[in-house]
């Protein structure tokens, strides 16, 4: 089972109205090679999931300046003009979601599990629309689980098997993206072998890891 | 001494040593430079780090603070994922978290992440933090740059969180919140209580302790 | 060849290559060494890692199976801690999970973690394994020591999970379940369908294909 | 703030009538020295949670064996006889929870959130008195929060700033367990001078931990 691709590979991976997971916060720990790529096909009408839309020229707001994208589901859009802009003509859907939130979502949609109680929004306008449940005397709002068909995440380091690493604040949304899409795919800075990674070092386990592509050397 | 660094040294007074305090983006994040030399605290990033220190020659890969800006890692911090983030900050393990606001009112409500129709920049980890940490301390300035107070009977812009915010401090005056009602406990040096009552937009207790508007250093 | 390596062998064709498999306790951890040499599985243990291999030299600390012997790591393995280890077996990250079986019935229900009044030894992941895992293969005897059919219309023992049960291998037969019935797949060699029918306590459609047990190797 | 305590001081934090995590797996990852001064000093009416009760002479088993646990909240109990007769004959109050189900209800307890929605359990004894909601067209059972007054913890090293490294499947139960306690105790092999361990590496932060002491050496 090899996982490792060449870039040519990468492209057809992706269709025309996926749903991806994007790793990375502000573009720290965001695949660039891949979303370059996206951009480069022009792949559209796409879903993104993550933290938020960077900049218009940064982590993922390349695909949305250039109306890739129909909807994104992020914590914080404020440091990418073009995407409150967007969301304002009615040209992409932006769904709001507080950022622990999302995480949680996420978790769920990868570990089985059908929700998780959050007080995070409770009496705001994040609650519109949610099952409200009472637990020990605290309100707590019903979150529903989120998946996505891929997810592409930027790893600094893995094994051919697919175990990664991440490194510092790169980490972010990554590791729990990986448990929550029908493909995962990293794009990694380095490669090594099989059986260099320390086991109790590994951030994401292999399992979950279905194709890497090493990204390219900045010229 | 300008507003925001008379509020800055106001806040670094709540800080105690030992806590973990999580700073919001803007204000908030000059508090650390008044830290008197024997309260250590330790900074909590929800982009995934504790232990959050200056930035000490080049920037290095991944160490960027929550609003994507280079910072150090002080030793002893660990690094952690964004689900192990946020159980730190809604589970309670954040000791105080500094956010600026847009309007508060006597109910404890905080108004900070979006001005409908004008600017909604979402509300990345805010929702989290009021619902998580031990305790949500409001630093912002009195009024807002056309003079609106924004010390309010009730938010008119989409809250944040409800009833989560305990102390408010601006450049004028330090307010306890209690049993639905603002307390003034703090004015600043110069500042008269009619002054504060003018630019408030809410009635408040004054306590019988007021005192002049300490500072950190 | 003894009852319990006929169904290892048998279990053992059902792993292919790159499968995430989590064995029970007892008779399912003798699946692995019946594997044919071109396959490559990926053992999770629940108590916290995945690349489980046969221990090799001296004992290290902290390598052992959910069964608490020492066991070793294949290069590759990763560790975590038990959240995500279950995030891994509820998420359907495992591919396959063979369980060891008190009852199984036509419904898929499994009973395998207590007698009631006689042995409580508890559900420890099993419960999770069944809820979570992509496949869950029952691998048991055909009767209990005393003869009493395993296989039911109804379970009588409190159930494991409800409806998870999509393969049943005994030493006598290869069991589908589907749509509320039990399909008779297989038959070991010698054994006959008289024999079967006599020690299975439910009805049994028997499949077109119907043909004699493989075995692995 | 020094987390460092010699042995004489563990005694005094644990009173009668206490809830306590302990973290481990069969006795790996169980602090063994903790569980020891326990028995020694005959703190009682313990409540214990963690994964199971190991075997009369090990893990927590002594404290079982000794009387001094009146009820225990694991998921399973079948590798220690005397917790079986003890729950038998009443002596003993035993509350069976599926392992993965366990993990979630205390990461609930740590992190703030007010329940999770599980398939595990439905259709079993499991799902007796619990809310059941269906999400997706799949049935879930409502688990709820679990806390302790107190977590004992296992780890091989720490710095003295209260990061924690676990070594291989001793990490189990003690990360989450880090987050679900009003008093958080390390038993540690090897203690490290602040700084020493890299950030990437810590798997529970300081943050979390109150009281560290190094493990006494065998003789």
């Amino acid at each position: 089972m090899n996982k490792l691709m060449d870039w040519d590979e990468v492209g057809p991976l992706f269709r025309d109205g996926m749903s991806i997971m994007v790793g990375g916060f502000f573009a720290v720990g965001t695949p660039g090679g891949i979303v370059s790529l996206l951009a480069e096909q022009g792949t559209r009408e796409l879903t993104l999931i993550g933290n938020d839309t960077a900049s218009p020229t940064t982590g993922v707001g390349p695909l949305i300046s250039s109306g890739q994208v129909s909807k994104v589901i992020v914590s914080h859009i404020g440091t990418n003009p073009v995407t409150g802009r967007k969301m304002m003509d009615g040209e992409m859907e932006v769904e709001l979601v507080p950022q622990g939130t999302l995480a949680e979502r996420i978790r769920c949609g990868g570990s089985g599990l059908g929700g998780v109680l959050t007080p995070t929004g409770v009496g705001t306008v994040v609650e519109e629309g949610k099952t409200k449940l009472a637990v020990g005397g605290r309100e707590y709002l019903l979150e529903l689980p989120l998946r996505a068909d891929v997810a592409i995440l930027k790893a600094r380091k893995a094994d051919r098997a697919g175990n990664l690493v991440y490194e510092r604040a790169a980490r972010n949304f990554n590791p729990v993206m990986a448990f929550a899409a029908d493909l995962v795919i990293a794009e990694v800075d380095e490669l090594v072998d099989t059986g260099c990674i320390d086991p109790d070092e590994v951030m994401t386990p292999a399992a979950l890891v279905d194709r890497i592509v090493v990204s390219r050397k900045e010229a | 001494m300008d507003a925001k660094e008379r509020i800055a040294r106001r806040v670094a007074k709540e800080l105690k040593e030992g806590y973990v305090v999580n700073l919001g983006i803007g204000l908030p994040t000059l508090v650390p430079r008044f830290l008197p030399k024997d309260v250590h605290i330790t900074l909590q990033s929800e982009n995934g780090f504790l232990g959050m220190g200056a930035l000490e020659g080049e920037p290095r890969p991944g160490e960027v603070n929550a609003g994507g800006q280079p910072c150090g890692l002080v030793p002893g911090a660990a690094v952690f994922d964004s689900v192990t983030s946020f159980a730190l900050i809604r589970g309670g393990h954040v000791d105080v978290t500094v956010l600026g606001g847009l309007q508060v009112d006597e109910d404890g409500n905080l108004a900070n992440w979006m001005v409908p129709g004008k600017m909604i920049p979402g509300m990345g980890g805010a929702m989290d933090l009021l619902a998580g940490a031990k305790k949500v301390i409001v630093a912002m300035e009195h009024c807002t740059k056309t003079g609106e107070p924004r010390l309010l009977e009730r938010c008119d812009l989409p809250l944040t969180a409800k009833g989560r915010v305990s102390l408010v401090v601006t450049e004028l005056a330090v307010f306890g919140i209690s049993h639905g009602e603002f307390v003034l406990r703090e004015l600043a040096p110069g500042v008269d209580l009619d002054t504060v009552r003018q630019k408030t937009g809410a009635r408040f207790l004054v306590s019988d302790s007021l005192c002049e508007m300490a500072a950190a250093l």
